[in-house]
């Protein structure tokens, strides 16, 4: 391994060598069944007394083949299975699929359901981001936050549920634009929530941004350089806390965020604790667009003509939009069936997950925990 | 009442074991066990003779025996710890080189 | 008094059994456990000596503070090791044959001074102000002496940590 | 043979104190569990427990058998006899404590002329049952925990004892009653006179008893539950009661030192009802109990099943019935009311001392071990330091030169402020050099974040 691989991080075939301990170290398997892996994570870890010497993730305890199914659904029979992948952020998975094969067909959906899966997408966003606050703030042992941001996070889940009938694994959209017509009361809804939301954000703060302790567990705690980010591969809010503003959503507008006034947050050091101010600006940017989006849906159809059986043209495309959780996009090749002939999935987490080894190197256990919280990482999503 | 001579006889036979102990075991952390010991059984020895003549100067001794006590503790776990990391042993029989 | 003494002799077996368990054991936690009873069973002597203050010092330093120190470092150390390893070196007859020395003058002192050796009628006066007393007694009349045990610890706290410290391997 | 009769019935009170103890208390950290879930709940918008009993009244009761009856787990590869007997280590210390504690001027098993230092010395030990309990169960995150937790309690005995050091100074004595009389012939709870001592110890006491932010040997999402991690069953029980009981321990100790143990507030006020002897301030206790019963009466009705009518009402008539022996007492005898009365008060103050515990634990986010120790050794310790050199002056000044004695002690509490502002403020200046231009522009957010 050169010196550019070894600072780039990437390592050859990266596994701890467990053989040779040296006087004090001890091998902790932390997970798969640990409080604060966030699923079936499982890492182990070379220790020197509390100092982490070495890491390696071992993923895969959640594979289902979610790929390879594809390959023998039809297009609109996969959607559902994405959600599956980022089960906190099922509507932003569909609309990464949705547009995807939209692309690959030639169609477009018409501007009403673009607009319409905007709001939903960003509400999506806030409802991860604050499951992500929650989970985050436990692993740091702030017991409350959760509460609370389970709490909002219900009143988005009620908003999908009186739209579409699901709350989690939502299945919001449908190739062309939207199966439903979007209830009465949605606007209303969405209003009251975007605006009682800018308190409780502040509450989420007044808890945690400069309470001490949440500083000195935070600050310069899993550092990750720009350098080291883009090298790796991260996207999203940790590739944003760390200096580089890239986001999908401007870099490559999709559904109807072209229209709309936003900023891409960003912070410079790329600690845990700029990873939470990104992801606490993220959630008021995301009210900020509901806000805007939800003041003027455009009247109009909610679905292109795109015919009853999809039968994409012989071709291959790639279409990602911006998850919640960083760049989530959609590889899929057509040999002009009704079924894909491959789909791959780049998904945020997994790619995120690669920073670890380098964010955790020579902190302490606890770092860890905290580490692994900042990235938000969802497993179905990585193991897929 | 019970005749102060019980009292020594256990504050000897604490003695003895902790002499017993530091000769013969070899993992060095129970010979300084063993030594903590020791200083114990002189302590009831002390505590026995200050009830005896009904002088506190006896505890002050035994006071100061275990600020000693500490102090050897410290330093002697120290040693040991240094020691086991560079020669992954805490065996008296091992110590034989006059250098790390 | 009779619970006194069946006090004392109750200490005095479990001090005397619990440091013979010490020195044998293969496992220096259970040794450390064990050396900890001895400890907590002379605390219990001193007490019924009306030594309070000594009782409570023995309790929260050599219990509390030195043997919490002994497990710690035995933490430290690996213990599998240990476990597979000789427990005692061949020096029993030495031992043994110093032990028995020892013994023997010390109990040639108890039977020489067998007349005067009993316990007179507590004075009331010391027990009841026991810390008062002790105090006094440690910084006045013992006042250099309780200063150069303070160096001594101080030199004491720095050799450990010297000695503790992670040399640049 | 008399001698012994004799010897036995002079302990036959302080047994009967230790039975009632030892029953007791079991039940009252069940309660405070149960009081600790219903805060935390209100406190994070939500019910707690509510479906056994009303309120959840009972609901400590069925945790006891659900955790009795449980299957208790011995790992393949523990030492069986040290994992057996290391929750009885915590737990019988922990209980041991309790004997020096004095629960009212009638209430103590045992009014050793060491007390305090005895309960400190006990409370040490208990830090043996973690260590061997965490080394005994053969697993890394237990031994993790149980390093933590010895380097922990080690350090934070320091801290809280020279805390300890500065209200001794000022009593003159180390029995935990002395220490009382003497809040009460100076006038005023030392609290006044060394709050930062105070301070201290409540940072010192919550750390020594592994409670949040401090809860790092049992960190559930670090390193699982840390020494407790192999426990189950009636043992994890153990340790849990243990917990508890060292949390009322700490408790009642700040309470005897800080905030004048069993006396009433207002002791200087003795006003009397015309023409009896009973003082306007001591029907206060009989008058909240009535109006907790009240309460219950009120609630009562609204229960959903029958059952739950009952047992909320059944509240209702036991606190009426406190009332009733609150108010007797007031006619009895001097060394009745001031029993009766001396608990109630020591009680209340115990249970606000642990109110704040719960409400520390739901508002902060965990120390990480390096910090914790930092705030120790950097901070804690030589803040107590100069506080207890400030004390010692300030009882030069008040006996050599009749200072008054309130104002003897304020240069004391001012120059351990400013020192505690000045270790924070180099705190801060190290890690601004140390992690760069970072620190202080948390505000930042807002600015990133836009608002409308």
């Amino acid at each position: 391994m050169n010196a550019g691989q070894e600072a780039a991080g990437f390592g050859t075939a990266h596994g701890i060598d467990t053989t040779v301990l040296g006087e004090n170290e001890i091998i902790l398997n932390m997970g798969p069944q640990h409080p604060s892996t966030h699923g079936v994570l499982r890492i182990k870890l070379r220790l020197d007394g509390e100092r982490v010497v070495d890491s390696e993730c071992i993923i895969g305890y959640l594979h289902r083949g979610v790929e390879k199914i594809a390959e023998h659904r039809s297009y609109p029979q996969f959607a559902p299975y994405v959600d599956r992948m980022d089960y906190v952020a099922a509507v932003s998975n569909g609309l990464g699929y949705c547009e995807a094969v939209e692309k690959l067909l030639g169609a477009e959906a018409p501007p009403r359901a673009r607009v319409v899966r905007t709001i939903l997408a960003e509400l999506q966003r806030i409802a991860s981001h604050l499951l992500w606050l929650g989970t985050h703030a436990l692993d740091i042992g702030a017991l409350t936050p959760i509460f609370y941001a389970m709490r909002e996070r219900e009143e988005i889940l009620k908003i999908f549920e009186k739209y579409c009938g699901a709350r989690l694994t939502t299945h919001a959209f449908r190739i062309g634009g939207l199966q439903y017509e979007t209830y009465d009361t949605f606007e209303r809804d969405v209003k009251r929530f975007c605006e009682d939301f800018a308190q409780k954000i502040d509450q989420y703060e007044t808890l945690l941004t400069e309470n001490r302790i949440w500083i000195g567990r935070t600050k310069g705690v899993g550092v990750l350089s720009a350098d080291d980010a883009i090298a790796l591969g991260v996207t999203g809010p940790v590739l944003r806390a760390s200096g580089v503003e890239w986001d999908v959503r401007k870099a490559l507008p999709y559904a109807a965020y072209d229209r709309y006034q936003f900023e891409v947050p960003t912070r410079e050091s790329g600690d845990t604790y700029d990873r939470y101010l990104v992801r606490i600006a993220e959630m008021r940017q995301a009210r900020l667009i509901c806000l805007q989006a939800v003041d003027g849906i455009p009247e109009g159809a909610i679905m292109a003509r795109i015919g009853k059986v999809l039968k994409p043209p012989p071709g291959e495309v790639y279409h990602s939009i911006e998850g919640p959780k960083g760049e989530l996009g959609y590889y899929i090749v057509s040999d002009g069936t009704i079924q894909p002939y491959r789909v791959r999935v780049r998904p945020p987490s997994f790619f995120n997950l690669q920073a670890f080894h380098r964010m955790a190197r020579g902190a302490m256990v606890a770092d860890v925990v905290a580490i692994i919280g900042s990235i938000d990482i969802v497993l179905g999503e990585v193991d897929r | 009442m019970i005749p102060v001579s019980h009292y020594l006889f256990l504050s000897l036979v604490l003695f003895a074991v902790g002499v017993v102990g530091v000769l013969t075991r070899r993992n060095v952390i129970i010979m300084l066990m063993s030594i903590e010991l020791i200083l114990n059984a002189v302590n009831i020895n002390l505590v026995a003779f200050s009830r005896l003549y009904g002088s506190v100067d006896g505890q002050v001794f035994a006071i100061f025996v275990i600020a000693d006590a500490a102090a050897e503790a410290a330093v002697g776990l120290g040693i040991i710890l240094a020691f086991f990391r560079n020669r992954k042993t805490i065996h008296a029989d091992e110590m034989h080189l006059l250098k790390w | 008094m009779v619970l006194a003494n069946i006090l004392f002799y109750f200490f005095a077996l479990l001090a005397v059994g619990s440091s013979a368990l010490m020195i044998t054991r293969k496992n220096i936690v259970h040794a450390a456990v064990f050396l900890v009873t001895t400890l907590l069973a002379t605390a219990g002597i001193f007490l019924q000596l009306e030594a309070e203050f000594l009782f409570v010092v023995q309790i929260l330093v050599y219990a509390g503070g030195i043997m919490v120190l002994f497990v710690f470092v035995i933490m430290l150390v690996n213990l599998d090791i240990e476990m597979r390893a000789v427990r005692f070196n061949g020096q029993w007859k030495v031992a043994g044959a110093l032990a028995f020395v020892l013994a023997m003058q010390v109990l040639t002192a108890l039977w020489a001074g067998r007349k005067t050796f009993h316990l007179p009628a507590p004075p009331t006066a010391l027990a009841a102000k026991n810390t008062e007393a002790v105090a006094d007694a440690l910084f006045s009349h013992f006042m250099l002496a309780f200063e150069v045990a303070s160096i001594l610890l101080l030199v004491a706290m720095i050799g450990a940590v010297v000695m503790g410290k992670r040399s640049a391997e | 043979m008399h001698a012994f009769l004799q010897s036995v019935s002079a302990i036959a009170m302080p047994v009967l104190c230790a039975v009632v103890i030892v029953l007791v208390l079991p039940l009252l950290a069940g309660y405070i569990v149960l009081v600790e879930r219903k805060v935390m709940a209100h406190m994070q918008a939500r019910l707690g427990p509510m479906r056994v009993g009303p309120h959840g009244l009972l609901q400590p009761i069925a945790d006891a058998l659900k955790l009795v009856l449980k299957e208790d787990v011995i790992p393949m590869n523990a030492d069986r006899m040290i994992f057996w007997f290391a929750p009885v280590i915590s737990v019988t210390v922990a209980l041991v404590a309790y004997s020096a504690l004095p629960i009212g001027p009638a209430f103590q098993i045992a009014d050793l002329n060491v007390g305090l230092l005895f309960i400190v010395a006990v409370s040490s030990l208990g830090i043996y049952g973690i260590v061997l309990g965490g080394w005994s169960s053969n697993s890394h995150y237990s031994l993790l925990g149980a390093m933590r937790s010895a380097a922990q309690l080690v350090s934070y005995e320091v801290a809280g004892g020279l805390a300890l050091v500065s209200v001794l100074l000022l009593a003159g004595s180390l029995s935990m009653k002395e220490i009382v009389q003497a809040q009460l012939d100076q006038g005023v709870w030392f609290v006044f006179y060394v709050p930062f001592g105070f301070f201290i110890y409540l940072v010192a006491s919550i750390a020594e008893t592994n409670r949040a932010p401090f809860d790092l040997p049992e960190a559930d999402s670090e390193i699982v539950a840390g020494y407790m991690t192999e426990y189950s069953g009636f043992r994890w029980a153990l340790y849990f009661l243990a917990e508890y009981a060292n949390v009322i321990i700490v408790a009642g100790v700040a309470t005897t030192l800080f905030f004048g143990g069993w006396l009433r507030p207002l002791t200087r006020y003795r006003d009397h009802f015309p023409g009896t002897s009973v003082e306007l301030l001591d029907v206060v206790p009989t008058l909240a109990m009535i109006a907790l019963a009240v309460y219950c009466f009120r609630l009562a009705p609204e229960q959903p099943v029958r059952v739950q009518k009952r047992v909320m009402a059944a509240a209702g008539v036991k606190c009426l019935l406190f009332a009733a022996i609150l108010l007797a007492s007031l006619f009895g005898s001097d060394a009745v009311r001031q029993g009766v009365h001396g608990a109630f008060w020591f009680l209340v103050k115990v249970g606000a001392y642990i109110y704040c515990f719960m409400w520390f634990r739901f508002s902060f986010p965990r120390y990480r071990f390096d910090q914790l120790m930092r705030l120790s050794w950097q901070f804690l310790i030589p803040l107590a330091l100069v506080n207890v050199i400030g004390v010692g002056v300030a009882i030069v000044l008040r006996e050599k030169w009749d200072w008054n004695p309130f104002l003897s002690l304020v240069p004391t509490t001012l120059a351990t402020l400013g020192f505690a502002a000045w270790l924070t403020a180099e705190e801060s200046d190290f890690s601004d050099e140390a992690e760069g231009s970072a620190a202080g522009d948390a505000g930042e957010a807002a600015v990133n974040g836009g608002g409308e």
